[in-house]
């Protein structure tokens, strides 16, 4: 049962961040390294971690060593190790970011690092866990410390949002552990694995899986269940915008595909076919919202909320091999998506610390920042999808399956939505090159900032052309293959 | 399952869900606060009824007694910072 | 990793490397950016000329590295694609001496270079395209690259005509992804091939190769500025001469033009087109737009907007000749891609230099501009005589094979077309050739402080339209010389058709 | 007429929030009805298996070794709530109203016994019910009178009050560890330490909650300044 | 309808009203306390089906599964009420805006 080689790694990825955050904790006069330090050892254990993975298919670990229905087993597929991959990427890039941005605030024991490690530990924790109940308590550790993260900006809107976005996933995850109880009655064990072999549809089966999905809807914000995700995101500061969007409203969809490929029973066509609408109306409305929004991080908010609404999109696929493609497609957009949104949050994050946030004073404001400029555009490619970037791939991916299976109104949405992006992009873009009169002494941005904020939007081109290892990756062990033949 | 004791659950159960309805839709915040403490002593009652000793002394330590004394440290904090707090039945805006 | 392997992507990184580090160069390093791009833009003519010689002694260039699982990003080399590549290479060559010229003590001159060097990148990367999916990635790298150089100047009228430029062109992008996926979808495959890919698919499929077919143009027709999708081309005039020179006579148009070839000849295939009835409405919208493009000219009073009109119709001899069936037409159609580009550089050049020298921008001010700048007026008459198809210069050459194509397949129409559009281009040519030449200087004009001492203006201004002129009459001229153009694209045409 | 408008609305909606609340209720609840009667729980597996856990009592098994990585999470949890109300506020000092003299004899009295029972609890959780989570409730209930009757908490410097928030967590995570290194899976005791590993943690956990749970009551990190500065 | 179902159905009753509460008073003590009641409603739900273990032993792990949500709950409700004193010193209110209005 305990796979030999890896296991040490997937501990190290769960134990490190808690260890971070322990230290910065006990010593608060050590935080102004230690985040980057864990985060860069992290990276490493997960490149690790993803090379086993790759080699050798699925990792299994039985906590304590009992068996799955009794103990708890952790367990790393292609998709796990993916979401590990962008999860340890970002917070090396956000802890960077975060460094000069927090710089002048008191290292106090209770600042920005000791609760990003934390969100990173849970955010860990949950793409490793194997069993329905450890994924509620990681939920809750990633709701709290991202409602806690939101409020250090401090400001009313933040704090309002904050307090929203604290009751929202408190509820969901509340929503989610009734559907685990239901789950745990009908089917005597807790094992994702084991409960989804065990379920048969039914009254029950049903319900809860409804349960289920409902909540993790209300956390992804998608389309009509979004109200709670821009104030959150756009108020808060920009390295906590950029995890929020990055990562923490990708969990929630990791915990419903997790569902969705192990536990639910054989008719899942229209529960599908629900989501995937979802999926497309939050692109659509996402994106018209986008372009609606004269405040730079709304803007950029109303685009998660568009991008996650992609990310629903292959729920509605049926076929086996269409549906596989459009996730693989799905999980390289999180990846893509991730480090896009966190270069965009960070360059805003700029913009805002130079003076200004106003989409309609950007060009007296952009003549002095060429590269956090440059930042946003790359990453706005990305988001929109264009053919040099990342976001192509995946695009492309999702696209193609919706042309196998026929579905002309997705390959519709998911064309349009492309374009919606990239005109609110170039919105942006737009004044970069006019000339106009700065009217106060803006701060100067430290150029650490505006470094970290190009090399993440470079690394989104580089996917785009070096994808292929990386899809690779996502399929090993065969995430979405055994589970997907339409009728069990 | 003798009828009494089902009786007797069913009453004990009735309680329950009464008194967490009235709670929250309590006039004053203080005497919801009340109630809900109320509440989880009830609730540890009905953990005691479903041979579950561990859970009922957690309900009582932890989620009767410390939440009590948190919601109340918080509202006499929320008072004192001026917050109109008395929202009463018809305040639902 | 072979020679054949990394050639391919020596050409691309020529410019790419080069406009990387330009980006990061102060404002105030003038020489190490001047010495950059000129490395960049000889290296790239070498290594395009290596490439030549390769391919006429039969070398195979082809490079694959896997972009999405089923697709390649493919860069192989043939025939039709040193011709966009070699016409790029030089020409770009030629325009970073006008620019550096052109753009004396202007702002943002490292960013604008910077730009400058990966549009130039993007289009030799359209060129070596070796499947739809790169040829798409590079097609939208161009519309991302070209942008910042259109809104270049800042002002409020650059940043409108940019958002039109974005427009047109992002939704062309997207009518183009839409049909490459729609394509992928039913083929399977989307590489290149001589003959076309699609004609031995089942009959019940054509309807759909049909729509597929107007997608894809309509993607392409964007840049190409056919008819209805052409708005974009005459506001883009407002960017600086070098950006109008390269980009909208050389680099954004051909590689719309080049789409349109490839589409036809190594998607569909000639014959299959034919077959599938799609050739015959692409001749009618390209001869429509050739009229159309010659009619708005003569009504523009601009001059730098009559020559984004003329290029809106030259451009569309290319489909024509395309469109029409037969090898003769396409070679007509082809070597116009080069002849066109030579031909429209040297007008901008020289309308370039009329407004920096002179302060001249309307057609009505250009009296006697032959005698205060008579180098770039003689430029601009052989260039404008080309245009019209007078029978030594370029431009008659490929006119001269539309007409013969044309006449060979039976299409009598495209020849009529053909002799009203070149009366038209005079129509707009000669009353500037006129005013310019015979007519008095209005007052005795000062020379500008742009005076190179004893030339009517810096060198860099004055030698590349020279240069161009003097390359319009030798490929007119020298027509059937081994290493011509046209030589060249007999080649192509050879491999596209069956005998 | 506008308001009269606006209450009906309100009315509507509030009607409108009920039905589909009852709705989705009355869902659930014949879900629940309709649930398997023979009970497919895990009880005969954790009895079976107990005599390794090095523990009697069922409920500390699952929680301290067959489902120890929650616990541990769960650890985490609390840590976590700690340092995101150290985040948002400042521990202002409660105004110093005189305590009554009941809540003082109060204090006096129950103060001593409900730590000493706060211990008996801990030793208990090995074989009937107790164990960390009620230890800490109980030091925590102690802490809170503390605090309510206005005495000062013992100054304690600042880094060893962090360091025992940090106690339970760290102690758990370690000896997960530990146990790794000697071979077998993380968190897996091995059954002859079983008992003494798992009381050690439940010590050092129950005096993490209770702090904890007291430092959250607090509402706020302790004022500046630092303690000794280092 | 044995003990066990009666307090499931409590538990879904309690569910409920928690829900209700939680969306229809604007107060954030209410919402706070609302949860709390859906909290306790859901471990019901948990805990009260195990009880019919064959020979009368109750299935432990749902009880582990309820104390580890109860200490959860209480680490999320000090959290929401410091969160909810920062907001009324900051608005004014201890409200929420209206989320429609954005």
């Amino acid at each position: 049962m305990t796979g030999a080689d890896g296991t040490p790694l997937i501990v190290a990825a769960l134990l490190l961040p808690l260890a971070g955050a322990a230290i910065a904790f006990a010593m608060p006069r050590t935080t102004r390294w230690v985040g980057i330090a864990t985060a860069v050892v992290l990276l490493a254990v997960v490149v690790m971690l993803c090379g086993a993975v790759g080699a050798g298919g699925e990792l299994s670990h039985a906590v304590g060593g009992w068996g799955a229905p009794l103990g708890i087993a952790l367990r790393v597929d292609g998709l796990s190790a993916a979401m590990l991959l962008t999860t340890a990427a970002v917070s090396l890039a956000v802890a960077a970011y975060g460094r000069s941005y927090f710089r002048d605030e008191s290292a106090g024991p209770a600042g920005f690092t000791p609760l990003s490690m934390l969100l990173i530990a849970g955010l860990n924790a949950l793409f490793v866990s194997g069993d329905l109940f450890n994924v509620y308590v990681t939920l809750e550790v990633l709701g709290l410390s991202a409602a806690a993260l939101v409020a250090r900006a401090g400001t009313p809107e933040a704090l309002t949002g904050a307090m929203r976005y604290l009751l929202v996933t408190v509820a969901a995850s509340l929503v989610y552990l009734l559907g685990v109880a239901l789950l745990y009655h009908l089917t005597g064990t807790l094992d994702i694995r084991l409960v989804g072999a065990r379920l048969e549809s039914g009254a029950a089966a049903w319900s809860a899986v409804g349960l289920i999905g409902a909540a993790m809807l209300l956390k992804s914000a998608v389309f009509p269940l979004h109200f709670w995700l821009p104030p959150a995101h756009a108020n808060a500061p920009a390295p906590v915008s950029a995890l929020l969007s990055a990562l923490v409203v990708k969990a929630s969809l990791y915990v419903l595909l997790r569902v969705w490929l192990d536990v639910l029973p054989a008719a899942r066509a229209d529960f599908g076919a629900v989501v995937g609408a979802l999926g497309c109306a939050a692109v659509l409305w996402g994106s018209t919202q986008a372009l609606r929004q004269d405040q730079l991080k709304l803007l950029v908010a109303y685009s998660t909320v568009a991008q996650v609404g992609y990310l629903f999109i292959p729920f509605a696929f049926t076929s086996a091999a269409a549906a596989g493609t459009a996730w693989r497609g799905a999980v390289y957009l999180v990846l893509c998506h991730a480090l896009a949104k966190t270069a965009m949050f960070m360059s805003v994050g700029n913009i805002q610390l130079f003076g200004g946030d106003r989409i309609g004073e950007l060009d007296r404001v952009v003549q002095r920042l060429p590269l956090t400029m440059a930042a946003f555009a790359v990453a706005g490619i990305t988001v929109a999808g264009l053919p040099p970037s990342g976001g192509f791939v995946a695009k492309w991916l999702i696209l193609e399956a919706a042309v196998q299976e026929g579905r002309w109104f997705v390959s519709a949405v998911v064309l349009v939505g492309g374009l919606l992006a990239s005109i609110y992009v170039f919105r942006v873009i737009g004044p970069a090159f006019t000339k106009g009169a700065q009217p106060r002494q803006p701060r100067r941005v430290p150029n650490a900032m505006e470094w970290v904020a190009f090399a993440v939007a470079l690394a989104t081109v580089l996917l785009g052309f070096f994808g292929m290892p990386l899809l690779e990756l996502i399929d090993a062990g065969a995430p979405f293959g055994n589970a997907l033949e339409p009728e069990r | 399952m003798s009828a009494l004791t089902l009786l007797l659950d069913a009453l004990l159960a009735g309680t329950l869900v009464w008194v967490a309805a009235r709670a929250l839709a309590a006039a004053e915040l203080v005497t919801g606060i009340a109630l809900f403490i109320a509440f989880g002593l009830l609730m540890t009652i009905v953990w005691v009824r479903l041979s579950a000793p561990d859970v009922a002394l957690a309900e009582a330590g932890i989620g009767t007694g410390l939440t009590g004394a948190l919601l109340f440290a918080a509202l006499a904090r929320l008072r004192r910072a001026g917050a109109p707090d008395n929202r009463g039945e018809n305040g639902d805006e | 990793m072979n020679a054949t392997f990394l050639l391919p992507v020596l050409i691309l990184l020529s410019s790419l490397v080069p406009g990387m580090i330009i980006f990061f160069l102060p404002e105030e390093w003038r020489t190490a950016r001047t010495a950059l791009n000129l490395f960049g833009a000889v290296l790239k003519v070498l290594l395009v000329g290596l490439v030549a010689l390769g391919i006429a002694s039969g070398e195979a260039y082809e490079t694959r590295l896997p972009l999405v699982p089923g697709v390649d990003l493919a860069l192989v080399i043939d025939p039709l694609a040193i011709l966009l590549s070699v016409l790029s290479a030089v020409l770009w060559l030629v325009t970073t001496i006008y620019a550096v010229g052109y753009l004396e003590g202007s702002p943002d001159r490292s960013r604008f270079f910077g730009f400058f060097s990966i549009c130039v990148t993007a289009t030799v990367g359209v060129a070596m395209a070796g499947n739809l999916v790169t040829f798409l990635l590079f097609y939208e790298l161009l519309t991302l690259s070209t942008y910042p150089l259109v809104v270049h100047r800042g002002t409020e009228v650059a940043r409108r005509a940019g958002r039109a430029y974005l427009f047109y062109t992002l939704t062309g992008g997207v009518l183009l992804l839409a049909g490459i996926a729609w394509l992928y979808g039913i083929a399977g495959t989307l590489e290149f091939a001589p003959r076309g890919f699609l004609s031995e698919l089942p009959a019940d499929v054509h309807p759909e190769l049909t729509a597929i077919f107007v997608l894809l143009i309509a993607g392409v027709g964007v840049k190409a500025a056919l008819v209805p999708l052409h708005g974009w081309l005459p506001q883009a005039m407002v960017a600086p001469a070098p950006v109008s020179a390269l980009l909208h006579a050389v680099a954004v148009v051909k590689a719309g033009a080049f789409g349109i070839v490839r589409i036809v000849q190594n998607v569909y295939g000639v014959e299959f087109s034919e077959e599938l009835g799609v050739a015959g409405p692409l001749a009618a919208v390209a001869s429509v737009t050739i009229v159309y493009g010659s009619l708005r000219a003569l009504q523009q009073n601009d001059l730098k907007r009559r020559l984004a009109f003329s290029t809106v119709s030259q451009v569309s001899y290319i489909a024509l000749g395309v469109a029409i069936a037969g090898p003769i037409a396409s070679i007509g159609g082809l070597v116009h891609l080069v002849h066109q580009g030579i031909m429209k550089i040297t007008l901008f050049f020289c309308a370039g230099n009329f407004a920096e020298t002179l302060g001249v921008h309307k057609v009505d001010e250009m009296r006697g501009v032959g005698r205060r700048m008579p180098w770039t007026t003689g430029a601009f008459t052989v260039a404008a005589c080309g245009m019209i198809g007078l029978p030594p210069l370029a431009g008659f050459v490929s006119k001269w094979y539309l007409g013969l194509g044309a006449a060979a397949v039976g299409d009598s129409w495209v020849i009529l077309i053909l002799i009203v559009s070149g009366l038209l281009n005079a129509g707009y040519f000669l009353p500037i050739l006129y005013i310019a030449w015979f007519e008095a200087p209005p007052e005795p004009a000062e020379q500008t402080p742009r005076s190179g001492g004893r030339l009517e203006t810096s060198w860099q201004l004055l030698l590349p339209p020279v240069a161009t002129a003097a390359l319009t009459l030798i490929v007119g001229l020298f027509a059937a010389a081994p290493w011509s153009p046209l030589r060249w694209v007999q080649l192509v045409a050879s491999l596209g058709f069956a005998e | 007429m506008s308001d009269a408008h606006a209450a009906a609305g309100a009315l509507a909606a509030r009607a409108l929030l009920w039905i589909v609340l009852a709705g989705a209720g009355a869902m659930l609840a014949t879900a629940v009805l309709s649930l398997p009667e023979d009970g497919l729980g895990l009880a005969d597996e954790t009895l079976a298996d107990l005599g390794r856990t090095g523990v009697e009592h069922p409920v500390t098994a699952v929680l301290m070794n067959y489902r120890a990585y929650d616990t541990l999470l769960e650890m985490a949890v609390l840590f976590l709530a700690l340092v995101g109300v150290w985040s948002m506020a400042e521990a202002r000092p409660r105004p110093t109203a005189p305590p009554g003299l009941v809540l003082q004899f109060l204090t006096q009295l129950l103060v001593p016994f409900l730590i000493l029972f706060a211990g008996y609890l801990l030793w208990a959780g090995a074989h009937e019910p107790g164990g960390a989570f009620q230890a800490g409730a109980v030091l925590a209930a102690a802490g809170v009178l503390v605090t309510l009757s206005g005495a000062q908490l013992p100054s304690v410097p600042r880094a060893l009050h962090r360091s025992l928030l940090l106690l339970g967590l760290v102690t758990f995570a370690a000896a997960g560890v530990a146990v790794q290194l000697g071979g077998g899976a993380f968190l897996e005791f091995p059954p002859s330490a079983a008992k003494a590993l798992i009381l050690a943690i439940e010590a050092a956990a129950g005096i993490s909650i209770g702090l904890g749970l007291v430092a959250i009551f607090e509402g706020g990190r302790p004022s500046e300044p630092e303690s000794a500065p280092r | 309808m044995t003990g066990a179902e009666l307090y499931a159905l409590t538990g879904i009753a309690l569910f409920v009203i928690g829900l209700h509460g939680l969306i229809r008073y604007a107060h954030l003590m209410r919402k706070i306390l609302a949860l709390n009641v859906t909290g306790a409603g859901v471990f019901l739900v948990v805990a009260a089906l195990a009880e019919r273990g064959q020979d009368g032993t109750p299935d432990p792990v749902p009880q582990a599964l309820v104390i580890t949500g109860i200490v959860v709950a209480v680490a999320a409700t000090g959290l929401a009420l410091v969160l909810m004193l920062r907001v009324a010193s900051a608005t004014g209110r201890a409200e929420l805006p209206d989320p429609r209005s954005e």
